[in-house]
């Protein structure tokens, strides 16, 4: 050292002056900061909302969170009954899984304190384990923050008022790159196959979509339903109405994934050589069909890749029963349908057309000929409305309106008509007679928001001019001299809340009448089954209650040999459910002749 | 010296009041969770009040921190600086890593479970656990050595064969382990 | 000094303050640097707990022979160099082996300590252990020479080797500080090496050896380690004190002087990174030298 | 930056043969060259055109083609331009010349790859092991070493959770449906 | 003792050293004849599991690359992903990201002032420079939610907007510790036992620097501006004005005035960017993680972290999950082949000093 350095020596000494100081120690455990709002410490899962649908458990890297079952949680339509636990002896509090809970229930709290010595008292089932997390919620996840996305991929579709100009489609189907991006939307949870009454494998074909695996999609589509562009286009899909993502946001599009996956394949031909399905050896079984409609072609289809030598027989001239004749072509085409039933053919099915059991063939005959029998007759016989003037030229009933329409008859509705019903027959009869040219009126019993029809549907008879008064009860159909529908004149009413508890009942109010002028009115109030062609014995053998065959959970009716299925049989009335009917028939005929035979 | 199992009592319960209040850590960063560390012993949490406070080698140490996971690497280390250390000794597992495996629980380097190689007193759940959530772990600790539940150390002389198995299941034959020597 | 029992107990209780007053000095110390550190510290009494545990704890190290006596080595030089050292002016409580030449005596017992740990350390095997004593050694001779310097100054200025004639002398001429200021000057910076706090700490610097010497020392080992420091620390607070300050009347005083005394070292190690082992030597053989060089000067003028 | 861009792919490729290049927008362009030339080619960067800064060197394993991907990646101060030099070698046979003599640290990354993918770096001077002590088996960071499985054979995992539930099968389960086996790959 | 050259160990369990690695001295007396760096005591293979991860789980894994400083890393991620996807990133998040970062820099040069004084022996600095460092972790558990694992940079983006008041908060702690600075260069920078033990240590000199790839403050100490900020601009340095320190000591010391410097430089810029913060967006949504592909394609975005250059190339096969994440740490290069060399003709005093010095950080070089 040459030389002493002065300041250098003192000035660190300045240090000394902070021990006057308080010090800035907090005295944990007797003092504490509060973790911050937004601390992402232990779990809470609000069990009510949380649907199950184990996103949280997917997208955890460090496979912390399992799903399981919880005492006291049941799980029904639209949740899984499972709920996540969290190993936090994986866990890294990265709140992943609370960004990507469609529902919102999980998030994180602000407790972050746990020692223990006993390693395994680290598994928490969030919600259970602390139900006072509720109130100390730190880390939660908005819509807008959310990493699902929320928002579908905007349908294209053609302008409300362009549509009633012709019956060319309305829905013009997403393309591919919007498909892809629809689909990437998907979580894969698996809830919505649940509440599928057929249970197609709904994660697995959208993500096939996802990946740009198209033809496969189709393929995991044929597995169990053989009209997928049908149901691509029309079905009722309940499983939108579950989907984890509705929850907080718009569903994810199946149906129209659907759609975009069949239109892949674009002919019959093409179909058979995607789905390129394996068709056994003939067994020598013989199963006779009553109906080519969804379920009896469903049946029919699967039996025939079976090996089953299987005919179906048709009263009417093409097949497809209720979705040939009672949809109007707008929402599903001909050809598009006609190209399924080839489709079906091709694969083996013998379809006769114009042979009305019980009049061209009678069901004895069948009954004998075949091992097995299915009925998929449905409802062909329409509800009458029961008032006055009924029976009027100009009042008809919805189903055969569609029905003649669709069939290229020209039918002559006027200028002006009612449509009475809230269903979707309703619609559609308003939405093709809106298309033929007229100004239409749907009178319906209760509220808008109590229309049993899609709600799609409603709003696309909205855009194209279609006026809905609810809360009306018709009374009277009036009529002119020659005997031709002049006005209608109805009741209107108020909402009751039923005392047991069901959904409010309409009841009129007395001299509250109101006559329309119309120039037609077609009723749309619901259809009943015809049985008719059940003679003599059979009729006996195969019960039949409240107006639908009485099955058990193998589409049995009370004849061992005869199965039943489509809307004479379930109470949901729609294609999907009678394909469901079709392809269980079609498994439980395999069983049972399959064990015949061994 | 004292026989009476009453002054047995009594001498233990001076013994694990001193052994409470005076937590010597070893100053091994085994993994991330080190970082937490410094703010715990530095002035805005002080673990010095409690009696906490770094040794610099096993020899002086009471306390071994896992802080965090273990690379099979460490682990031949950890385990030697555990055996060198005097009775009584203590582990503290820090973080979820040391329970289950956190986030590495798929990796091919980093052991899953730390009480199946060192026995574990406590646990300190968190990734990273806050300084708060140490305290409490030696808060925790410093409670089971008072009531004389923190025996770690007799867990593992008593099953040392079966902490040694463990140990050269993933080590191999290659790597050579002195004798424990207690 | 009527009886022998008087005179043991007499040395019983000397340790006993020795130790209690040692430990909570730096007990103290860590309070004070904690609060300078703008933190609150441990309470006063932590070392004692410290030192309870430590001896508590178990001890299942096997090093050799002079391992196990290092710090037995230690404890007798601290236990001796307390004994010689007059703790209050008159003896009493404070029985003292103090004699003629007990400053030369004193000399040799303090690096005896050190030595013996040396040895023990050496014996451990673990590299740290041995750089740290090596470390030691120099540094030590780094110190030593200015404080036998300083002492020498003393013994020259006052004609006389004891420890007893030299505080005599204080109550006549006043505190030695004043009239030979350039050996308490150099006494004082040697001091700053001789408690091996910052920046002298290099001995036993955790960052670089793993606490060096006492790296192989756990459990018994380091509790006498620890209170043969404090006692240590006691008997050169009280030296410093006998030598420059006058002595002590009373032990308020004492603790008052020796207290005083203790706060230089600690408060330039609070404030101060450690010097290596050779800028350690180079500081002691500067200023403190030189301050030691001006004191012979002084005591031969004078 | 389009003219240094320009000016450099003429100056290599006046200089070396069989190299492709690709530029990117930004401040990034790479070349393809061939294994043999990549010490000549860093050399000339480095010394010649002022390229001084080895910022990267990595590895892509392409298990589908059989190679692996080296990508040099230097960086110049002047001309605040990234260049990254891209080579194939073979997967089981290639050889990487060694370059730690224009930059030291590529020393280290050299013992990387030798120990994560087992390349062979021709005159590589270092230790045998870097990260990893005692390994046997395949160098880790190839694609086809199976990290799970190797821990879960290795380690054990705190038992305890085994009544954890798949959602989707719980749902199947209840519903009865039934997955065709080539969908299952689909599946969640 | 001074003929035999002995074998000291530095490590794994050394209070001295910087994390969990090793050096391996061979030593006489108390200079170093030999260094030899062992490390891949915290390799938990990041890369590794990466691939087995979608995009979005491995950037959960990113900052757990260098725990003292976190977010660079997040920020090479998310931009590696921003680039070969091509998203953008709304501008009031890069501002937000900027901030982010700085006080991470901010952060980690506290935790630095501790480290390189403890080394040293003066422990003081490390109690106030790490507890005051604490005030900047709080900044960040109200913004990201975490104290040290923030994952609050990400692909898009940043995962929340700043809440209520924040900006007031940062420029209250920022005027804290400012004044805080000053103290410690009071205890630091003018002491004399502090100057004596860094001048002329650890030396690393710009031909050095060149031939071992060295960067960020341990190259601006011998003299060279270079900085990723003003190099290789990103987020919004460009718009920012700072300056960027250099010395010619190339010692320890230089070094530390270098980082005295840019600590405050950093709060200078964490000043401008509230004071330029625009409104709107902090995120770019990202489709649903679970189907989140990125196309075929590579990557290499460097980042300037507190210890220099940190780099990451990432390369995308066109699926779920990366083809190849690799981290390039500035200590990869530090604290190997450069501690090996500098280490020769040190005193073993100095190596846990120089150490800190360079800035070596296992975590960054193991992955």
């Amino acid at each position: 050292m040459s030389f002493f350095d002065l300041k250098g020596t003192l000035k660190p000494l300045t240090a000394l002056k902070q021990f006057g100081k308080k010090p800035h120690t907090i005295s944990y455990p007797k003092e504490s900061i509060e973790a911050a709002e937004r601390y992402r410490g232990f779990h809470y899962n609000d069990l009510e909302e949380c649907i199950g649908c184990g996103n949280c458990s997917t997208i955890c890297q460090n496979k912390a969170i399992d799903m399981i079952k919880i005492e006291g949680i049941e799980g029904d339509k639209g949740d899984s009954g499972l709920r996540p636990r969290v190993d936090n002896g994986r866990c890294c509090w990265c709140a992943l899984c609370v960004e990507v809970c469609p529902t919102g229930s999980l998030s994180l709290t602000r407790d972050y304190l746990y020692v223990s010595d006993d390693p395994d008292t680290f598994l928490f089932v969030p919600g259970v384990d602390n139900p006072e997390g509720k109130d100390n919620l730190s880390f939660t996840t908005s819509t807008e923050q959310s990493l699902n996305v929320f928002n579908r991929v905007p349908m294209p579709e053609l302008e409300g008022m362009e549509r009633v100009k012709s019956f060319a489609e309305v829905v013009l189907g997403y393309n591919e790159e919007m498909a892809r991006e629809e689909a990437s939307r998907c979580i894969s949870c698996g809830l919505c196959t649940e509440v599928c009454p057929d249970h197609m494998h709904i994660p697995e074909y959208i993500n096939a979509i996802a990946t740009g695996n198209d033809e496969d999609a189709v393929r995991i589509i044929y597995d169990n339903n053989p009209l997928p562009e049908m149901c691509g286009k029309v079905c009722t899909r309940r499983c939108e109405d579950v989907c984890a993502i509705a929850v907080r946001g718009e569903a994810v599009a199946i149906r129209w994934l659907k759609r975009y996956a069949t239109e892949t394949a674009m002919t019959s031909d093409i179909t058979k050589e995607i789905v390129n399905p394996e068709i056994k050896e003939p067994n020598g079984y013989k199963v006779s069909i009553v109906g080519a409609g969804p379920s009896g072609l469903t049946a029919g289809y699967y039996l025939a890749l079976r090996g089953y030598d299987v005919t179906i027989y048709e009263a009417n001239a093409k097949a497809g029963g209720m979705t040939m004749y009672g949809i109007p072509k707008y929402r599903f085409p001909i050809d598009s349908l006609d190209k399924q039933i080839e489709y079906i053919e091709k694969i083996g099915v013998k379809i006769k057309y114009n042979t009305k059991v019980g009049k061209d063939i009678s069901f004895e005959k069948l009954y004998k000929e075949s091992d097995a029998v299915f009925m998929g007759v449905g409802f062909p016989q329409p509800w009458t409305l029961g008032i006055d003037g009924e029976d009027a030229k100009g009042s008809m009933q919805a189903v055969n309106f569609l029905h003649m329409v669709n069939s290229g008859e020209k039918v002559d509705i006027g200028k002006k008509v009612a449509v009475i019903g809230g269903g979707n027959v309703a619609i559609d009869a308003a939405r093709v007679s809106a298309r033929l040219g007229a100004e239409v009126t749907i009178l319906y019993r209760r509220r808008v928001q109590d229309m049993p029809a899609d709600w799609e549907e409603i709003e696309g008879a909205e855009q194209e001019g279609i006026d809905i008064v609810p809360q009306t009860i018709p009374v009277k159909i009036h009529t002119d001299d020659k005997g031709k529908v002049k006005a209608i004149e109805y009741l209107m009413a108020e909402m009751v809340p039923d005392e047991k508890g069901g959904r409010p009942k309409p009841v009129a109010i007395e001299g509250s009448n109101k006559i329309m002028e119309v120039d037609s009115v077609m009723g749309a109030i619901g259809q009943q089954g015809d049985y008719s062609f059940l003679e003599g014995e059979y009729a006996e053998k195969i019960q039949v209650e409240r107006g639908r065959f009485v099955v058990n959970e193998n589409q049995q009716t009370t004849d061992p040999k005869v199965y039943a299925g489509g809307d004479a049989v379930n109470r949901t009335a729609d294609a999907i459910s009678a394909i469901a009917d079709g392809f269980r028939a079609c498994k439980a005929i395999d069983a049972t002749l399959a064990g015949k035979k061994s | 010296m004292i026989n009476d199992k009453n002054s047995q009592k009594i001498a233990d319960f001076i013994k694990n009041w001193a052994r409470k209040h005076s937590i010597w850590v070893l100053a091994y960063g085994t993994g991330c969770g080190a970082i937490e560390i410094p703010p715990t012993m530095t002035s805005r949490y002080d673990a010095e009040r409690l009696g906490v406070r770094g040794a610099a080698t096993p020899r002086q140490a009471d306390v071994l921190l896992i802080t965090g996971y273990l690379t099979t690497k460490t682990l031949k280390r950890v385990i030697r600086v555990y055996e060198q250390m005097q009775d009584p000794k203590y582990v503290i597992g820090f973080g979820s890593c040391t329970i289950n495996g956190g986030m590495y629980y798929d990796s091919y380097n980093t052991i899953k479970v730390l009480d199946k190689y060192l026995p574990v007193d406590v646990y300190i759940n968190g990734c990273m656990p806050r300084p708060e959530a140490v305290l409490a772990g030696f808060g925790k600790l410093q409670q089971l050595i008072a009531e004389g539940k923190a025996n770690g150390a007799q867990k593992y002389k008593d099953d040392h064969e079966y902490y040694r198995g463990n140990l050269r299941k993933i080590i191999g034959n290659k790597y050579e382990m002195p004798l424990y020597n207690w | 000094m009527e009886s022998v029992g008087y005179y043991i107990l007499g040395v019983i209780v000397t340790i006993i303050v020795a130790f209690m007053v040692g430990m909570t000095y730096m007990g103290l110390s860590r309070k004070i640097t904690a609060r300078v550190q703008n933190r609150k510290g441990p309470p006063f009494y932590q070392n004692f707990i410290d030192a309870f545990k430590l001896a508590s704890k178990e001890t299942a190290i096997h090093h050799g022979f002079m391992h196990h006596a290092g710090p037995a080595f230690l404890m007798v030089a601290s236990i001796m160099s307390v004994l010689i050292i007059p703790v209050l002016n008159d003896g009493k409580w404070f029985p003292n082996l103090n004699f003629d030449g007990d400053l030369i005596f004193l000399l040799y017992i303090m690096v005896f300590g050190p030595l013996g740990m040396a040895l023990g350390a050496g014996q451990t095997g673990n590299p740290n252990s041995a750089i740290g004593v090596t470390r030691g050694l120099s540094q030590m001779v780094g110190f030593e020479i200015p404080w036998v310097m300083a002492l020498v100054a003393l013994m020259m200025q006052y004609q006389t080797t004891s420890l007893v004639d030299l505080m005599a002398v204080q109550q006549t001429t006043g505190w030695l500080m004043f009239s030979s200021p350039f050996a308490f000057l150099a006494a004082v910076l040697a001091m700053l090496g001789m408690f091996r706090y910052s920046p002298f700490d290099i001995v036993g610097a955790p960052t670089e050896l793993a606490s060096g010497p006492v790296s192989e020392n756990g459990g018994k080992y380091l509790f006498t380690m620890m209170s043969s420091g404090s006692i240590f620390a006691f008997a050169k607070l009280t030296l410093y004190v006998d030598l420059f300050m006058g002595g002590a009347d009373n032990l308020i005083e004492l603790l008052i002087k020796t207290f005083t005394i203790y706060l230089i070292p600690m408060l330039y190690g609070m404030v101060s990174p450690r010097y290596r082992t050779e800028q350690a030597i180079r500081y002691f053989w500067g200023w403190p030298l030189f301050f030691g060089f001006l004191a012979l000067v002084h005591a031969m003028v004078f | 930056m389009k003219e240094i861009k320009a000016d450099l792919i003429s100056k290599i490729k006046a200089s070396f043969d069989n190299v492709t290049e690709k530029d990117y927008d930004g401040n990034r362009l790479d070349f393809h060259v061939e294994t043999r030339i990549i010490p000549q080619i860093l050399t000339y960067l480095k010394v010649n055109l002022g390229y001084i800064h080895l910022s990267h060197i990595s590895c892509v394993d392409w298990l589908e083609d059989g190679e692996f991907e080296i990508v040099y990646i230097v960086w110049s101060p002047e001309d605040k331009l990234k260049v990254f030099i891209k080579t194939r070698i073979d997967r089981e046979t290639g050889v990487l010349p060694n370059i730690d003599m224009i930059w030291r640290q590529a020393n280290t990354y050299e013992r990387e790859l030798k120990e994560m993918f087992g390349i062979e770096v021709d005159g590589l001077v270092a230790a045998d092991e870097f990260l990893l002590e005692d390994w046997e088996g395949l160098p880790p960071m190839r694609r086809d070493f199976d990290t799970e499985a190797y821990a879960d054979e290795t380690f054990w995992h705190r038992p305890g959770r085994e009544d954890a539930m798949d959602v989707r099968e719980a749902i199947i389960e209840r519903s009865r449906e039934e997955i065709p086996d080539f969908a299952k790959k689909y599946s969640r | 003792m001074r003929e035999k050259a002995t074998t000291l160990y530095i490590g794994p369990q050394h209070p001295g050293i910087t994390g969990n690695m090793m050096v391996r001295l061979k030593i006489e007396g108390d200079t170093i004849v030999k260094a030899t760096t062992e490390v891949g005591y915290l390799h938990r293979a990041f890369e590794k599991l990466q691939e087995k991860r979608n995009w979005l789980q491995s950037f959960t894994l990113m900052c757990r690359f260098c725990v003292p400083e976190t977010d660079p890393m997040e920020e090479l991620y998310a931009r590696a992903v921003e680039t070969i996807e091509g998203r953008e990133v709304p501008e009031r998040a890069k501002y937000i990201r900027v901030m982010v970062l700085e006080l991470a820099r901010l952060a980690s040069f506290m935790l630095w002032y501790g480290g390189q004084n403890g080394s040293l022996g003066l422990y003081t600095m490390g109690q106030w420079s790490v507890g005051d460092r604490n005030y900047i972790l709080d900044l960040f558990e109200e913004l990201t939610g975490g104290r040290v694992y923030h994952m609050y940079i990400w692909p898009g983006g940043v995962r929340r907007d700043l809440p209520k008041g924040f900006e007031q908060k940062v420029l209250k702690t920022m005027d804290y510790l400012e004044k805080r600075l000053d103290d410690y260069d009071d205890l630091m920078f003018d002491n004399a036992i502090f100057k004596k033990r860094t001048k002329g240590v650890g030396i690393v000199d710009k031909e050095t620097a060149i031939e071992h790839g060295v960067v960020g403050p341990v190259l601006r100490g011998c003299g060279i501006r270079s900085d990723i900020r003003i190099d290789d601009p990103y987020e919004v340095y460009d718009k920012l004005d700072f300056i960027v320190p250099t010395q010619e000591g190339a010692d320890i010391w230089a070094r530390a005035l270098v980082r005295r410097q840019e600590a405050r430089q950093s709060i200078r810029i964490i000043r401008q960017v509230i004071d330029m913060m625009p409104g709107g967006p902090v995120y770019n949504k990202i489709p649903n993680p679970q189907k989140w592909t990125l196309p075929k394609g590579d990557a290499y975005v460097r980042v300037e972290s507190v210890r220099g250059e940190v780099g990451l190339y990432a390369a995308s096969d066109g699926g779920l999950n990366p083809r190849r994440i690799h981290v390039r740490g500035a200590a990869y290069v530090h604290a190997i082949t450069l501690l090996e060399d500098v280490l020769v003709g040190e005193n073993i005093a100095d190596v846990s000093a120089i150490m800190n010095s360079l800035g070596t950080c296992p975590p960054e070089i193991e992955r």
